[in-house]
């Protein structure tokens, strides 16, 4: 499944959509809004080109399902205004074996982060402020290319 | 011919617009549709210079400039994403 | 959190008590009661000792909190009998970002199967059948030598 | 002197107990229990030659053979593990 709300979710409940008795491993990426020490926040503004944003996420689950054979695999992305320490994604990834969901749980959430059309901003009182692409995080998308490809 | 244009994160912010309806009267490309922006506002200069930004034309990375335009189409410019 | 016990868990409730604002990422690894197709079984028996491996668990999570700078960790495992698609392991890590938990949690999981007093069985009708340790777990705990020494 | 013995997995079920406890008068190393062992029981014979086995002595790895034992001490016997 792949969802793009503005609504929280429970892990839990995620969970048992996508648990199956074929399998026996599951992988979770869930990111959440830090409270950065040094960079006093509110919380985070999260703007989504929703269209493309869709079309991103059915790839790149699409391209991890083949190449990891994943039984199946859930993305949710949550918009608009979050408070701190809130849910901001979820990925589930479900296999057989732990090794494959693992690695594509960590291949998802890398190439979310540096390819599917959505920005964050931080909230500051009442202005809130574009977040810069980390150089960390493109280059951790781009050492997959051969893993990938 | 109308062309929808979508603005997203600093480009957004800096236009002050999510989105503008564009009419142009010829055929174009994007190529021409770049030099009429910038003709327009000289904002647009800055945003085609700036090689982080990428352009989508309905739902797709814009590969080759001289791809042509239609009436109805989307296009979208898009900073350097920002998720998870 | 360190627990080895009969009872079920549930993954928000087990996220909520690890939660903290401090966090930006969270990296789970959740092993259940495959139905394997080659080999059918009813269910699985697992026997601990549970002083013995309470120990390792706490020496897993104290090496990888420090390795990987974690905020935190939680590792639940159950024993006794269970079902065909019942929740067995729970590793949880928790992290200021993403690339700590996401390796920290996968050392975990690959430590606790080559190296904590866990034992499985298959049940197949009224036998219990112990299960053979695989190369491959084992070849996979050997291969983070390098990285945690 | 009383020593306890813990069995797990394949050895618990084929010696068909947990656990054991045997008494001895003299003082003892772990290679002298596993001698006594063996002359008991040539069960043990197997498991003192099985590589895979590791012998615990109060939670901690035997390394040394020659380690001396004491009242109450607990040794366990651990095949291969095989959880998670």
């Amino acid at each position: 499944m792949i969802k793009i709300t503005k609504e929280d979710f429970n892990l839990e409940e995620e969970f048992k959509k996508i648990h199956s008795k074929k399998n026996g491993a599951y992988s979770f990426f869930l990111g959440t809004v830090r409270q950065d020490i040094d960079d006093n926040i509110n919380g985070i503004f999260l703007e989504c080109y929703e269209d493309l944003a869709c079309n991103q996420l059915n790839k790149i689950k699409k391209d991890s399902t083949q190449k990891w054979n994943l039984s199946d695999c859930t993305i949710i992305h949550r918009i608009g205004d979050l408070k701190i320490s809130e849910k901001i994604v979820l990925v589930i990834t479900a296999a057989p074996h732990r090794s494959d969901c693992i690695e594509a749980c960590e291949y998802i959430i890398d190439t979310l982060k540096a390819n599917v059309a959505l920005w964050k901003f931080h909230i500051k009182g009442k202005e809130k402020e574009p977040v810069n692409q980390k150089k960390k995080d493109l280059d951790k998308y781009l050492s997959w290319s051969q893993v990938i490809s | 011919m109308k062309i929808t244009i979508k603005y997203f994160s600093w480009v957004r912010v800096k236009i002050q617009k999510s989105h503008e309806l564009f009419e142009f009267s010829d055929e174009m490309t994007f190529l021409n549709l770049k030099n009429e922006l910038i003709n327009k506002n000289s904002f647009f200069d800055e945003i085609f210079k700036d090689r982080s930004i990428k352009f989508f034309l309905n739902l797709k990375e814009i590969t080759d400039e001289n791809i042509s335009l239609n009436d109805g189409d989307e296009i979208a410019l898009l900073p350097p994403v920002t998720g998870g």
